[in-house]
């Protein structure tokens, strides 16, 4: 009878952890419930008449060097350079126009329009201790694989104002999934391990957001017709905005110029 | 337990004293006569008298016995050490 | 597998290693004594028919005895460590020609700021490079360590030198490594996730290694291309 | 004890001399000391320590209303002790008078604290704004919870008056909060000096 | 509370409990109760502690290795199995926390000294019996808070149970957002039980001792507890401090410790090494004073210098308050005061041997016989004697600098709170276990628990002195990343393995305690034939503990006395007419 007395101090302190844990570990679930609705949700536009938005971003001024990184203590990600690597702050491409520039709906979309969570991921990968992509869009909700190809130490530590901060590391090849709550332009990754690894995500709403590729366009397809803002994102050079009004099944060209 | 066997202390007396102590300390402190680090030892000087005027009267330390005010001043000490030595750290 | 220091490669370390060899000794011969003393007692006093435990209280001279000499010890121990102390680490005793190299430590890396050719700090020729702590055999330096953001260690095995890098203070050490070669420097002080991988290498080199590799780091490097085609992947995958 | 003749057992020294309950609060508040040496000694640290210039009190804080508190917990300290005077003498009636006025006077200090902090949280000097900020309230906080404290068992105390249960000499439940409750009152002499008028 | 405060009256408390079983066994005020909650409680603390060091051990042996089961391991700690380097982290952090505040102290403090200080002084109960029932209950919110950690975003704190700011101070540093403030909250609950047993022992010794029990008729252990009370008394609240200008650092957004805001990191380290260095005593006089108990009555002899022995255990007390600075020789501290910090270091060892020489001076001409409590005070003697030998390498600063933050500090502390603390509560457990519940615990199996773990601990222990020499930094989650380090892996495969087997080793014990819980053999009075007044009431004591309040005629080591034909003399039987001169 004397284990009785200990045995009930046990269960006390059982049920205590366990409560706890549910109440804690509900709340940590967060980005990753909120999709499962939504993601049965039909694509709300009506896709015969939708309208598309394509331009091109130009670039204009003294196109400036990359700065050259330093990775001669990385010998692995050193390897995978063979013209050395260079940071991606600003990349201009051969005909003029600027990469990695994130462009989206900024506003002007009927507010009750709900749009499904893509199932298929957004994979950003850490190679050659380069994020690729550098500038990405994702849904609300849709799931981000992080891979890591060097299989050494990288950390991805999210710096977001408005979801929630995260810091995460990958010792060695692996992947691992994440998601945002809410929608934030732009949410800056860094790795603490390589000080000159960094990334930005551009969170949204709905699927209306593209970035500029090597040829500098970018598209945006299956809007509903109406009238847009949409702005262009540069990490370096700040933003642009332009308002567009398409028609139904309309094509519209939109052009960004940044200056050096 | 005879430790209440002594007459009390006159409390409004007291309560005076220490009314007339506080005025004393504002009237140092707001009224810049004093250089700085006078102002200072002034002050504290005050304030110890005036704790020191509650911790025996009021708290009637004044009529415990010798080994409990020992103990009670114990920690005071180590206070003092762990200032010093950890400001000393920073006066460099 | 090896059992000891690893090899010593600073002025002052082969005193630090005699210090621990000394100490070494000491407490050796007491633990010995007092084990063995131990296990000749358990053995010869276990209980056995017929013999009493004798009633004995203590034994003041005993007492004093075994009070006065690890009182005598230690004092000795603590006066004979200060001086070595005071010479490594009393920021007043800093060798006055020693080179100054400053240390930035962040999660997780570690960032050296060296003087150009005219040996100042602070001035136009100064170069960074990340991990690599490059240094000339015989030549005192100052290291004067800081932190970005947490508490960080410097600590080179090689050299026995063992320091913080605290935020908000700049924190100054010195040592004179005394044999070429490569060694490794890492971060002793946890400061999070990428602790055990906070670690640089350091290289003792004679002065014209030095001043060749100084030279490059110097130089232009190769004029960095301003197209898109620079970061050329060759991928693992 | 009959062998107690034959064989004289040392008496058990009585401990300090003073009764559980007292000895009992005496050490706890041997700990609050070291408590609010954490609290004041780090204020002492990082103002004098660092080479940094400190903000005038007088300029962000209002002396004279704390004067006042002060004053009020001075008086607070009083009618307590007056309290346990008369739980000495058996003067119920004074008591539970002095007792009430003893937990008015504590709940009106809390209260002009929270007057206080409301007004200079409106000025914008929050716990976030520099070093000052952050070492005033935790101080300034902890005492008055610490008050809070005091008056809330006040409060109970009184009830038991009412109730009669220090009648008879009984006085032992006053003094020993009392003593808690001078303490406070310590306390807050030592923090009015050295946050309000350096 | 009152009721309990008259102890020195003639005629005692025991009698008939007629309480409800919940007021009983549950929310008991009757001080052996609670004492025996705090046991089954910080065992299993020990056990959460001895685990996550377990996985500790595997991530070292076999780095980036799956560990067993990879399918039962959370994502965010180990994805299929292997650790993640913030999991190793958080690992570290909270091993440390559990082993240190709610498996050690509890044990030590919690346990024995509810316990034993009422029943060894002969007083009914404590002085607050209703606070010391809270001083329990408070331990459950403060692990279950602590625990909670495991289950939230971000996992628990992960800045080592040390805490440094500003690691600690901005979640940001580690990711542990929850995990650290949860940390704070179950430290800040700790700290207010902690407070409240330490008021109670200290009013109660000092107020509650029977007729007759004299200061220096006081067993050592009481000895112990009493300075250790005062300690924890006195240090716990500058923890308390400290944690809530850390906590305010988090959440409101303070400045103590960050330099941001011109704050001081370095201020944190005073002020917890201010409280850690008494803790660290804290966490070893107990076990010596303990360890004195057990090994007069298994040596059937006087304690060696009793009055030496209580001086020491007092200079131990004084002296650990300025000896905190020799945790933080190498943290950019004024070296002028590292020198100051080293002298006082190096003289609190002489307290320590003192007490070594005079154990070793107790069994000698003894009649020793090795019961399991007694095997477990002499492991504690040879055990503490390697760890205070070590502490001397690193109160010499220049070889701290060297040994500083790494393994070898590791081995010290185990050496000191295993070899050290955790023998002599075995020890204790072994040796009142009769008295707590009334049955012995089973011999054979206790001896086969101590050789088991004597041996294996010493095997996980010993090599990390050769890994610190190595160089081997602390809280490293793979040391294979260091060439220097990797001819050291072996060594760290093998101390794992030992450590597994260590782990292996503690399921005898575990089995004893709870087989000779409900079938243990029926204890007779005094089975140990010690000379403590809670031996002269049966087993267990009743509530009250005491039938008549006793008188006390001498002190706790009257072992084989000349005139005497037995040879132990409980404290409240009369001297021998013959020897008057004996009762100092």
């Amino acid at each position: 009878m004397s284990g009785s007395r200990g045995a009930k101090a046990l269960i006390a302190f059982g049920s205590l952890v366990l409560a706890g844990a549910c109440s804690k570990g509900g709340e940590s679930a967060g980005g990753g419930a909120a999709a499962t609705p939504a993601a049965a949700a039909a694509f709300p536009v009506d896709t015969t008449t939708a309208a598309t938005v394509t331009g091109r971003v130009a670039f204009t001024g003294t196109k400036p060097a990359m700065a050259r990184i330093d990775m001669s203590e990385e010998a692995t990600c050193a390897a995978k350079h063979a013209g050395g690597a260079f940071a991606e702050t600003v990349v201009v491409n051969d005909n003029g126009t600027l990469r990695n520039v994130f462009v989206y709906v900024k506003s002007g979309l009927p507010a009750n329009l709900v749009f499904p969570v893509p199932s298929t991921p957004v994979e950003i990968d850490q190679d050659g201790c380069m994020y690729t992509p550098h500038v990405f869009g994702i849904q609300v909700g849709q799931t981000l694989n992080i891979l890591n190809a060097d299989g050494l130490l990288h950390n991805i530590k999210a710096l977001p104002t408005v979801n929630r901060p995260f810091n995460i590391s990958q010792p060695t090849n692996m992947t691992t999934p994440r998601s945002f709550t809410s929608a934030e332009v732009m949410v800056p990754l860094q790795c603490n391990v390589h000080s000159w690894m960094n990334a930005f995500v551009g969170v949204l709403p709905h699927p209306y957001f593209a970035v500029s590729g090597a040829d500098g366009t970018f598209r945006i397809g299956r809007l509903p017709p109406g009238t847009y803002v949409i702005e262009a994102w540069q990490e370096h050079l700040g933003t642009q905005t332009a308002t567009v009004t398409v028609a139904a099944n309309e094509t519209k060209d939109v052009a960004f110029t940044f200056h050096s | 337990m005879a430790t209440v066997e002594h007459k009390h202390p006159n409390y409004i007396a007291i309560w005076l004293y220490l009314a007339a102590l506080t005025g004393v300390e504002l009237v140092v402190a707001l009224l810049h006569f004093l250089p700085r680090h006078w102002l200072i030892g002034a002050l504290v000087f005050l304030a110890i008298w005036k704790a020191g005027l509650v911790a025996l009267y009021f708290m009637h330390l004044k009529f415990e016995p010798k080994r409990l005010v020992i103990m009670i001043l114990a920690p005071l000490p180590l206070a003092v050490i762990m200032v010093l030595f950890i400001l000393q750290e920073f006066h460099r | 597998m090896h059992w000891w220091f690893p090899t010593n490669a600073s002025s002052y370390g082969g005193e630090i290693d005699s210090l621990f060899v000394l100490i070494l000794y000491i407490t050796g011969t007491v633990f010995v004594v007092v084990e063995v003393t131990l296990l000749v007692f358990l053995f010869r006093y276990r209980k056995q028919e017929g013999r009493k435990a004798s009633y004995i209280e203590g034994s003041t001279r005993a007492e004093i005895i075994w009070t006065t000499i690890p009182a005598v010890v230690c004092a000795f121990l603590g006066i004979f460590s200060q001086p070595l102390w005071s010479r490594i680490k009393d920021p007043a005793r800093i060798p006055a020609d020693a080179s100054p190299i400053d240390v930035m430590a962040k999660q997780f890396e570690w960032h050296f700021t060296y003087p150009g050719p005219d040996g100042q700090l602070g001035t136009a020729d100064d170069f960074e490079k990340r991990n690599e702590l490059h240094v000339v055999v015989h030549r005192k330096y100052q290291v004067r360590l800081q932190s970005e953001d947490v508490i960080h260690s410097f600590f080179i095995p090689a050299f026995r030198l063992k320091q913080d890098a605290v935020p908000g203070m700049q924190i100054h050490a010195w040592f004179e490594p005394t044999i070429t070669g490569e060694y490794e420097l890492g971060c002793a002080e946890l400061c999070g996730l990428g602790h055990y991988r906070m670690r640089s290498r350091v290289f003792v080199q004679t002065a014209e290694e030095f001043a060749a590799w100084q030279a490059a780091q110097i130089a232009p490097a190769a004029p960095a291309p301003t197209d898109s085609t620079a970061n050329t992947r060759r991928t693992a995958r | 004890m009959s062998h107690a003749a034959t064989h004289p057992a040392a008496p058990a020294e009585e401990g300090l001399g003073v009764y559980t309950q007292k000895l009992g609060m005496w050490v706890f508040l041997c700990s609050e000391i070291m408590f609010f040496t954490a609290l004041i000694g780090s204020y002492i640290i990082l103002r004098w320590g660092s080479s940094e210039s400190w903000p005038v009190p007088q300029q962000t804080l209002n002396i004279p209303v704390t004067a006042f508190n002060t004053f009020v917990l001075i008086c607070s300290s009083v009618s307590m002790v007056k309290a346990y005077a008369a739980a000495v003498h058996d003067d119920q009636a004074g008591l539970k008078r002095w007792l009430i006025l003893t937990v008015l006077l504590g709940a009106s200090f809390v209260g002009v604290q929270a007057y206080e902090y409301t007004h200079l949280i409106e000025k914008g000097f929050t716990p976030s704004s520099g070093l000052f900020g952050s070492t005033f309230y935790t101080m300034t906080g902890f005492h008055g919870f610490h008050v809070s404290c005091g008056v809330i068992s006040m409060a109970w105390c009184t009830m038991r008056a009412f109730q009669g249960k220090y009648a008879g000499g009984k006085f032992h439940g006053i003094e020993t909060i009392g003593l808690y409750w001078h303490f406070v009152d310590l306390v807050w002499i030592i923090l009015f000096t050295i946050v309000y008028l350096f | 509370m009152t009721t309990a405060g008259v102890a020195a009256g003639e005629v005692g408390h025991a009698h008939h409990d007629d309480r409800p079983f919940i007021r009983k066994y549950v929310f008991s005020t009757d001080h052996k109760i609670i004492g025996i909650q705090f046991l089954f409680l910080s065992l299993f603390f020990l056990l959460v502690g001895g685990v996550l060091a377990m996985l500790i051990r595997w991530q070292l042996g076999f780095p980036g290795r799956a560990m067993p089961l990879p399918g039962l391991w959370p994502r965010a700690m180990a994805p299929d199995g292997v650790v993640l380097p913030e999991f190793y982290t958080a690992l570290v952090t909270m091993h440390g926390t559990f082993m240190v505040f709610f498996a050690i102290m509890p044990l030590l403090v919690g346990v024995f000294a509810n316990y034993l200080i009422p029943l060894k002084i002969g007083a009914p109960d404590m002085a607050f019996p209703k606070l010391n029932m809270w001083s329990f209950w408070l331990m459950i919110p403060a692990g279950g808070l602590m625990l909670a950690g495991f289950f939230v975003e971000g996992g628990t704190a992960a800045s080592g149970w040390t805490a440094y700011a500003p690691l600690s101070a901005n979640p940001e540093y580690t990711g542990a957002t929850y995990g650290q403030q949860l940390w704070c909250f179950s430290i800040i609950v700790f700290a207010l039980s902690s407070l409240l047993g330490s008021v109670n022992y200290i009013t109660t010794i000092i107020n509650l001792r029977a007729p007759g029990m004299t200061w220096f008729r006081l067993p050592l252990s009481i000895w112990a507890l009493f300075i250790t009370a005062i300690l924890a008394l006195l240090a716990v609240p500058i923890l308390a401090g400290a944690i809530i200008m850390l906590l305010f650092d988090i959440i409101l957004h303070t400045h103590f410790f960050m330099p941001a805001g011109g704050g001081q990191p370095l201020m944190w380290q005073h002020l917890f090494w201010f409280f850690g260095h008494p803790e660290v005593y804290i966490l070893i006089l107990p076990a010596m004073g303990i360890t004195s108990d057990l090994l007069a009555n298994g040596s059937r002899k006087p304690i060696f210098g009793y009055h030496s022995m209580v001086y020491a255990i007092i200079g131990i007390a004084f002296l650990g308050w300025v000896v905190w600075g020799h945790h933080m020789f190498q943290s950019g501290m004024n070296p002028r005061l590292g020198t100051t910090f080293m002298v006082s270091t190096m003289f609190i060892a002489v307290p320590s041997a003192i007490k070594v020489f005079n154990w070793l001076g107790t069994m000698w001409k003894g009649s020793i016989t090795f019961t399991t409590p007694m095997l477990n005070a002499i492991a504690f003697v040879a055990m503490f004697t390697i760890g205070g030998l070590s502490g001397i390498f690193m109160a010499a600063t220049p070889v701290d600098m060297y040994i500083h933050d790494t393994y070898f500090i590791v081995a010290h502390i185990h050496y000191v709170l295993f070899g050290g603390s955790l023998f002599a509560i075995f020890g204790g457990i072994y040796f009142w276990f009769p008295s707590m519940f009334g049955k012995m615990m089973n011999e054979k199996l206790g001896k086969i628990h101590f050789a088991l773990t004597f041996i294996t601990y010493n095997l996980v222990f010993f090599p990390m002195h050769i890994l610190g020499i190595g160089g081997h930094m602390r809280r490293i989650y793979d040391p294979s990343q260091y060439a220097f380090l990797k001819p050291l892996q072996p060594l760290n495969t093998f101390i794992s393995v030992s450590a597994f087997a260590l782990f292996v080793s503690q399921l005898p014990f575990m089995w004893n305690f709870f087989h000779s819980l409900f079938w243990g053999k029926k204890a007779e009075m005094n089975p140990w034939h010690d000379n403590g007044l809670e031996w002269t009431v049966q087993s267990p004591p009743p509530h009250g503990n005491f039938a008549v309040t006793p008188t006390v005629y001498h002190g706790p080591y009257e072992y084989s006395r000349p005139d005497m034909e037995a040879d132990f003399l409980p404290q409240n039987q009369p001297l021998p007419a013959s020897a008057h001169a004996a009762a100092h």
